[in-house]
């Protein structure tokens, strides 16, 4: 599955990239497979990613929790809590 | 409804204008200006970098104001929030909205801005004298836009 | 702190910026703009005449103020009302508040606004296509202001 | 005792006139007691000064109740609720 990635602010500089176009093996079905397929890419990824840590997730632009299920071309964007205002 | 990001400033007067000239229904203008403070968490700010996440930022202001609507009958709603790297003193935001009478006006006011600082997609980053550093999102901020749902 | 009672119109970015230029300190301004409406209790408004009470009308303003700045950490306050006759879409009454901080200000600028309709001596002369009328005080207000005291 | 009075908006209107000067009896020492006095000018001040009428009082610029005391050269002001704002 075919999904565009986005990150933004501390985790942009973190993973040190702002966006990707990812291609998931089939068993990464949703939000929560996705977490756990993106931790194994290094340490970096599992400790930003780690569960309890502050982050946010959104897919489609619109804020997503573990059970969101993903399609084809979903855009699936990760970052902090948001400070603006 | 106005939502705008802009990198930018805006002139108060020409939205405030714009939700009550020629609008006699108006009866209340209720507005919010956010400012770079030069000091945050007791260390001075040089400069304020907004990061926002375009496509997002605007669909959940747009949601955020919607809602609004929906809790109080209101005759017209501003958001405008810069980005880029703003200084000390610099508007950041204005939320302006005009109703009949003012309880409305100032609710709204207050609910969008509660709901813009938990669920629109804004980065901050501060540089001080130590260098750089992302700004925390605040405990105190949850919990003012959890009041809104105690209704 | 400024108060002013005034015929003349006043200009809204010049009253905020007072308040945030050059004062890096201020994160927060809450503003309500009161607006003369072309509807009210059911009956075509023509022109809206304010009467007050000299003196007395700024030392209430003042008290009002002081109230304002015990309870919440402000930064500067600014409360402009107009008096003699306006039009629809005119402009009535300004109340502006700098703080640090965004509860504060909403808070402090929603309070004078309660208290000002309640304990400050002005009055609302009408004429209607019906003629003249003097506004009655409303209840409403009388419970916005009382539930500052409930705190 | 003399007291300066002052009517405003609607009482203003109903009254016939703004301000005045006054030289009370000596058993006037009190507001309850200049609005019984005031009363008997008329049925004018009687009606618009009846006790459960919505009026308001102020001496010397401060917001009164009956008790409030007078004293010579106080300024009372007397008029309808507040509708500014």
């Amino acid at each position: 599955m075919k999904l565009r990635l986005l990150y933004f602010a501390r985790l942009r500089e973190r993973f040190g990239l702002g966006s990707e176009h990812l291609d998931v093996p089939d068993n990464v079905r949703d939000l929560d497979g996705l977490l756990a397929w993106l931790r194994q890419r290094g340490p970096v990824w599992a400790e930003e990613l780690a569960e309890g840590r502050p982050y946010r997730v959104a897919v489609n632009q619109d804020m997503a929790g573990p059970d969101t299920p993903l399609g084809e071309g979903d855009e699936v964007a990760i970052f902090p809590p948001v400070t603006g205002g | 409804m106005k939502i705008s990001v802009q990198s930018g400033p805006f002139d108060l007067n020409e939205e405030v204008a714009a939700l009550y000239v020629g609008r006699p229904a108006v009866g209340a203008v209720a507005s919010f200006l956010g400012l770079v403070r030069d000091v945050n968490e007791g260390d001075g700010v040089n400069t304020l970098t907004l990061e926002h996440y375009p496509g997002m930022t605007e669909k959940a202001l747009t949601a955020i104001v919607e809602e609004a609507q929906q809790r109080w009958s209101l005759l017209g709603t501003t958001v405008i929030h810069r980005i880029g790297t703003l200084h000390p003193t610099d508007p950041i935001v204005l939320v302006a909205v005009a109703a009949a009478h003012r309880g409305e006006a100032f609710a709204a006011c207050e609910f969008i801005m509660d709901y813009l600082k938990t669920r629109a997609p804004f980065w901050k980053k501060e540089t001080t004298p130590d260098g750089e550093r992302w700004v925390d999102a605040r405990v105190s901020d949850d919990k003012a836009a959890g009041r809104w749902q105690a209704d």
